[in-house]
């Protein structure tokens, strides 16, 4: 069992984090939370990613002549979740930046970025 | 087999006339009743020049478009499809002499409109006539479907619209039964053409196949006005009476009566229907068809509405008469839908001319009516004598097969029914007709013959004509009876 | 040069989006005219491409950087995807034509060069998604089309920030659960071209990573493609769209969705698994009757024609589904080309409504008395469209909905074919009354004498008026054509072993 | 003023740090290959250095130094060397991003050919990266309005 729970706590730990980011996206009623929810979702999913690639006792996916002549795949850790990651941050970065600019846009139009005011307004 | 343009033909005329009509528009208005002349004489010229090839015997095919393995729009010409592309495509030349001539005298508004739609109707007609398979005729029917929506909703009143929202409602829910009923013909044969004596024996279990054929006639039925789903006709009179024509005697019950014949004898065909013993539920259904219609009719006030119960009563005369798979009686309805056609569009015609002159709808106005409009009183009368059975006019001759074939199939039940339909049409009809000719006028008596307009009152004196002359000699100009013959030895194979 | 069209239908976009930015910042007017060009060169590309593959009979793989399979992003051009670029090409390059006038009036001029870099953006999103063959490049493209999506929606005025930012919410929820679904099926199989993980799955069908990673897949596609239970951000965000946006994103943005889920279930997971093993094309069809159902009734209640016609997407999605959940050979062909049709019949409809909203200024279906007077080729065009989404047949969507019907009852399915008759009887209620609106107004209705005096629609330009008759011809053309298109084409895309 | 006392001490400190960070972001751009960096992580440092610019001083210093159109032409200019070296490969016959085919055109060996193609992609991917992320900055510190914000925005 303990070696079940220390063999996947990073599943658990972004399991955790991906709820929060939910509960943020979906509970919260001022529009910045929501946002703040989103990037957590999202950071949780690449957190996920990076652990995949981890192994026992593997160096950082850099050719190190000093580790073995030959380059032996067990020294390093797998690299390719984290190339993938990092398309996936630029991702995040963008989705922010069109977020942040809505979000300006919706404070100028209606002076506030709590959701059930904006929906009065919409309703009338 | 022989592949030949003129089906084609004959079903681009009337495209050809509705984009003509639509391009002269309302600002040359000669030009474009023109238009739909000429696109009615090219039709039935068209048809008639296929008449002596059908006659030899010979099925004219022409592939329009392939959509996949056992599958393509495909118009084919056998005598039954001949009968009534026959039928649609002469009275369409009789009501639009009958249309410019009544729509002129009362200044209808959105002309143009009416008469496009009424060249996509005649095309969706022959379209239904001629098809060779079951998808072509799907099309044709649901183009025949959508052309006459504007027209039933011509005067565009509040009550015009619910009517034509009610029409639509019931055709198209017949359509989607029908369409489900196709797909699973498909799904069991493989392919949909329609084979003389049916292609659907015992290729698939037989109460699914009981599903299909109960599919096949609740969708088609809507559009032949069988009992439970006739709602739309009477509430369809509102439109104007060329239209009404139209609906009842030349294109729309008559294609869903064509299309229940087609699937009763050409999809399932007499033997699949005697083993499956669906024909006498079939029969059931639609001999109270014909006895509540009548009983409805009985009771109507309005002309218009009391003829469309006597069309409900004609076509499940029709579709009785098919039913019963026997050689007289199939040969009965194939001569009776004709037949039919012809005198109900006379009784429609005198309909609308009494409407144009006296501008009276109720039979109870109709006292004297006789004496002030001569021809066309005769015209109704020689009709109603027709649909009762009477010898000079041709209802006889197909009431007269009628009874054989029941007799011939030894059901004393629906021979009974046959006869009670004629002693009931007569109960209705004729009332009409006494008073018209036999009691005093109420307002102005004594005054003088005000006959309908030359272009109103010709057309139906001709079609008075025609019914006397279809019973001297049915196989006078359009041969139905040597078409009913052929089709009737196709489908019994020669028996 | 035919050996690298593959690859340009992406590049090209990309770059002329970019450049179309760059030369609007000097001189506005040269944007419209070289974001046709740049759409009008990748209908060349896809066509180009789409012949190769029906020449050959073979798809065309191309490798990214000239990298084998398994390492390197490969993409494939095969018979399924080359419909599907093609109809895209043709209906972006209608849609930028038929934009012009509408961006004129809607989006203030100096967002211009934004906007065609933006519209460019969403063409090389949809390209990309369609034309890859690589699961997490796929994720990639399907970003850069959601961005340009939220960016070209947040371009409307009034409530279309705030509709753009609900739907982003959504969107980042769709598309972080498809990242999920690709994270699960690389720690399952080690690879991410799709080719190579339908060999590596087969033996570990039944594996909990695997079932995981599906269902956050299907749940990414669902969003993407808004398929009936997580569609609600669909009304808003097209509704409140710019008209010359929602022209673009309606008919492609879930048909492309839509075509991502038939790849993921019959390409990547083996059909035999999809269907049979694992029943989850029947739970995608039941999910899709009760979404035909839903929207149908839904949009009937509209009042709003915009709105009316997005819940129709839903709909036309719900078809989709049950050709799906058929799970056999004309269900799935029946699904392909109504996916191809839909694109079509949408678009048109899109048009007409567009310019309705411009020059009738109206977009309530009640406001529409009289248009046949003073518009008839909309009207005319609002016909046509809604002709084909009922299915009436000379037009393309009878024959689809065919095809569907016949794969539902093949599959002895009778509530998938019910849904499907229902739906279109639904359709059919839904555009006669405005049908009804538009041809027959009473004459003694006092709006109409209001609407014959008061405004007159003024003329419709020329740019708007081509592509909309052009997309109603195809929309026939389409119909007619049926046969030839499923022998040879869709025939050939249906997966094997469906 | 006691405002403007307590920021000489950032204005000195970032007038030090900048230069020394645009050197390192070029550092970390040209050793992308061995070690983890490459044109994402420089470009974002780079940024960062403009940014701190204007966070220590205004914005004025961003816009003296980097007027806002051409921000935007980095921005194309980087996704135009990009895509440039990518169809620089169709000439060589080889696929899309393939410059190992650009052996045979040049004098140099594949993999040679290889690395420079790497780090010209990396130049554009840097470009691109830096000028994104400083109009980002920029546009949100302004709310959109670009560079005729008027003063108050320190």
């Amino acid at each position: 069992m303990m070696e079940f729970i220390f063999g996947t706590f990073n599943y658990g730990i972004y399991v955790v984090l991906i709820l929060i980011g939910f509960y943020g996206m979906m509970a919260k009623n001022n529009l910045m939370k929501k946002l703040i929810g989103m990037n957590i979702f999202q950071w949780s999913i690449i957190l996920f990613y990076i652990s995949i690639g981890s192994k026992k006792g593997g160096t950082v996916p850099v050719v190190d002549p000093s580790l073995h002549p030959a380059i032996r795949a067990v020294d390093y850790i797998n690299p390719l979740p984290h190339v993938l990651m990092l398309t996936a941050i630029v991702v995040g970065v963008a989705t922010t930046g069109i977020a942040l600019a809505l979000l300006i846009l919706i404070y100028r139009t209606y002076g506030t970025l709590e959701e059930d005011e904006i929906l009065e307004v919409l309703k009338k | 087999m022989t592949h030949s343009p003129l089906p084609l033909i004959a079903v681009l005329f009337p495209l050809l006339g509705a984009v003509l009509v639509l391009a002269t528009g309302a600002r040359r208005a000669n030009l474009r009743e023109l238009c739909t002349m000429l696109a009615s004489a090219g039709q039935f010229a068209a048809v008639l020049s296929m008449l002596p090839r059908v006659i030899r015997g010979q099925t004219l095919t022409c592939t329009m478009l392939p959509l996949g393995p056992g599958l393509a729009l495909e118009l084919r010409v056998d005598p039954f499809g001949m009968i009534f592309a026959l039928l649609s495509s002469f009275l369409w030349i009789v009501v639009s002499v009958y249309s410019i001539g009544y729509m002129r005298s009362l200044q209808e508004h959105a002309q143009t409109r009416f008469y496009f739609c009424f060249a996509m109707a005649l095309a969706g007609a022959s379209g239904v006539a001629l098809s060779g398979n079951l998808i072509t005729l799907y099309m044709f029917y649901e183009i025949l479907t959508v052309a006459t929506f504007p027209l039933v909703a011509h005067k565009e009143t509040p009550e015009a619209i619910r009517a034509a929202r009610k029409y639509l409602v019931y055709l198209l829910g017949g359509a989607v039964v029908v369409l489900f009923a196709i797909a699973a013909t498909y799904c069991l044969t493989g392919s949909l053409d329609f084979v003389a004596g049916g292609f659907v024996g015992g290729s698939g279990s037989a109460d699914l196949l009981r599903v299909i054929f109960a599919a096949f006639i609740i969708g088609f039925g809507t559009k032949a006005a069988i009992m439970p789903l006739h709602e739309w006709l009477p509430s369809a009179m509102v439109a104007p009476t060329p239209v009404s024509a139209l609906l009842h005697a030349v294109a729309v019950v008559k294609a869903g009566v064509f299309c229940c014949l087609r699937v009763i004898l050409y999809v399932y065909g007499p033997g699949t229907l005697a083993d499956l013993a669906l024909w006498t539920t079939l029969a059931g259904v639609v001999s109270c068809t014909v006895i509540v219609a009548n009983l409805f009719a009985l009771t109507q006030d309005n002309l218009k509405r009391r003829l469309a119960f006597s069309t409900i009563n004609n076509l499940a005369v029709i579709i009785l008469g098919a039913s019963l798979l026997t050689h007289e009686s199939v040969r009965g309805a194939l001569l009776h839908l004709p037949f039919h056609g012809f005198m109900k569009i006379t009784l429609f015609m005198c309909a609308g001319s009494i409407f144009v002159v006296a501008k009276k709808e109720l039979v109870s106005e109709l006292d004297g009516i006789g004496r002030r409009m001569p021809v066309t009183m005769a015209a109704f009368t020689v009709g109603a004598a027709g649909l009762v059975g009477i010898p000079p006019v041709c209802g006889f001759l197909s009431k007269w097969y009628l009874c054989l074939g029941a007799l011939e199939a030894g059901e004393i039940l629906f021979l009974s029914v046959f006869l009670a339909s004629a002693l009931l049409d007569a109960a209705y009809f004729f009332p009409i007709v006494f008073s018209a000719f036999f009691k005093p006028e109420q307002e102005n008596p004594g005054a003088g013959v005000k006959e309908a307009p030359v272009a109103v009152a010709a057309p139906l004196a001709v079609t008075a004509l025609l019914c006397l002359s279809l019973f001297m000699y049915p196989d006078g100009m359009f041969r139905f009876y040597t078409l009913g013959d052929l089709a009737v030895k196709s489908l019994f194979g020669g028996r | 040069m035919t050996v690298h069209f593959s690859v340009l239908i992406v590049v090209v976009p990309l770059l002329s989006s970019f450049l179309v930015f760059a030369f609007g910042l000097f001189q506005r007017r040269v944007c419209f005219p070289a974001t046709v060009a740049a759409l009008a060169a990748c209908l060349v590309f896809s066509a180009g491409s789409f012949r190769t593959v029906l020449t050959t009979g073979r798809p065309v793989h191309y490798h990214l950087g000239g990298w084998a399979p398994p390492w390197g992003i490969e993409y494939v051009v095969d018979y399924l995807n080359g419909l599907v670029l093609t109809a895209i090409a043709i209906v972006s390059l209608l849609a930028a034509i038929y934009a012009r006038t509408l961006v004129a009036r809607e989006i203030p001029a100096a967002k211009h060069p934004p906007f065609y870099a933006l519209f460019l953006l969403q063409v090389t999103g949809l390209f990309g998604m369609t034309v890859t063959g690589d699961m997490f490049n796929l994720y990639v493209l399907l970003e850069i089309a959601s961005f340009s999506a939220y960016a070209l929606i947040g371009m409307g005025e009034g409530a279309a920030p705030f509709a753009a930012f609900r739907y982003m919410i959504f969107g980042t929820l769709g598309a972080c659960s498809y990242l999920l679904g690709v994270g699960y099926l690389y720690i399952s199989t080690g690879s991410l071209n799709m080719a190579d993980l339908r060999q590596i799955l087969v033996p570990i069908y039944f594996s909990q990573a695997l079932m995981v990673g599906l269902a956050f897949l299907l749940l990414g596609i669902a969003v993407k493609m808004a398929f009936f239970p997580v569609h609600l951000w669909l009304p808003d965000s097209y509704t409140l769209a710019p008209s010359c946006v929602s022209v673009l994103l309606a008919p492609l943005f879930t048909k492309v969705g839509a075509y991502v889920m038939i790849r993921v279930l019959f390409t990547v997971f083996d059909p035999s698994f999809s269907i049979t093993l694992l029943p989850v094309t029947t739970v995608i069809g039941w999910v899709a009757v009760a979404g035909i159902l839903f929207s149908s009734i839904m949009a009937l209640a509209q009042g709003d024609l915009k709105r009316m016609l997005c819940y129709l997407i839903v709909t036309e999605g719900g078809y989709i589904g049950v050709g799906i959940g058929a799970g056999n050979r004309p269900g799935l062909t029946g699904s392909i080309f109504h996916l191809l049709n839909d694109m079509f019949m949408m678009g048109l409809l899109f048009m007409a409504v567009g310019a309705i909203q411009a020059h009738f200024r109206t977009r309530t279906i009640s406001g529409l008395t009289g248009l046949h007077r003073s518009m008839p080729v909309t009207a005319a065009a609002l016909v046509v469209g809604g002709l084909s989404v009922i299915g009436v047949p000379p037009l393309c969507g009878f024959f689809s909905k065919w095809y569907l019907i016949l794969g539902a009852i093949e599959a002895r399915q009778w509530f998938f074919a019910g849904a499907l008759l229902l739906g279109s009887l639904l359709n059919a209620v839904l555009f006669f009354r405005i049908f009804e609106r538009c041809y027959f107004e009473a004459p003694h209705d006092p709006a109409h004498r209001k609407r014959e005096a008061g405004v007159k629609a003024d003329r419709m330009a020329m740019g708007e008026l081509i592509p909309m008759a052009l997309m109603a011809v195809l929309v026939i053309l389409l119909g007619l054509f049926s046969g030839y298109i499923v022998q040879h084409a869709i025939a050939h895309a249906i997966p094997p072993g469906v | 003023m006691t405002k403007d006392l307590d920021n000489v001490v950032i204005k000195t400190v970032s007038r030090i740090l900048v230069p020394f960070m645009q050197v390192f972001s070029l550092y970390v751009f040209a050793h992308g290959h061995g070690s983890p960096g490459g044109g994402f992580q420089g470009g974002c440092i780079m940024a960062a250095s403009f940014i701190l610019l204007g966070v220590a001083f205004n914005l004025r210093e961003i816009g003296k130094r980097f007027r806002e159109r051409n921000n935007a032409l980095m921005c194309v200019l980087g996704v135009f060397i990009y895509t440039g070296t990518g169809c620089l490969a169709f000439l060589s016959s080889g696929n899309f991003l393939d410059y190992g085919t650009l052996s045979d055109l040049l004098p140099i060996d594949s993999i040679k050919a290889r690395y420079y193609g790497m780090a010209l992609i990396e130049l554009g991917v840097q470009i691109t990266v830096m000028a994104v992320m400083l109009s980002i900055f920029v546009d949100l510190v302004t709310a959109g309005r670009g560079e005729d914000a008027p003063e108050d925005t320190e």
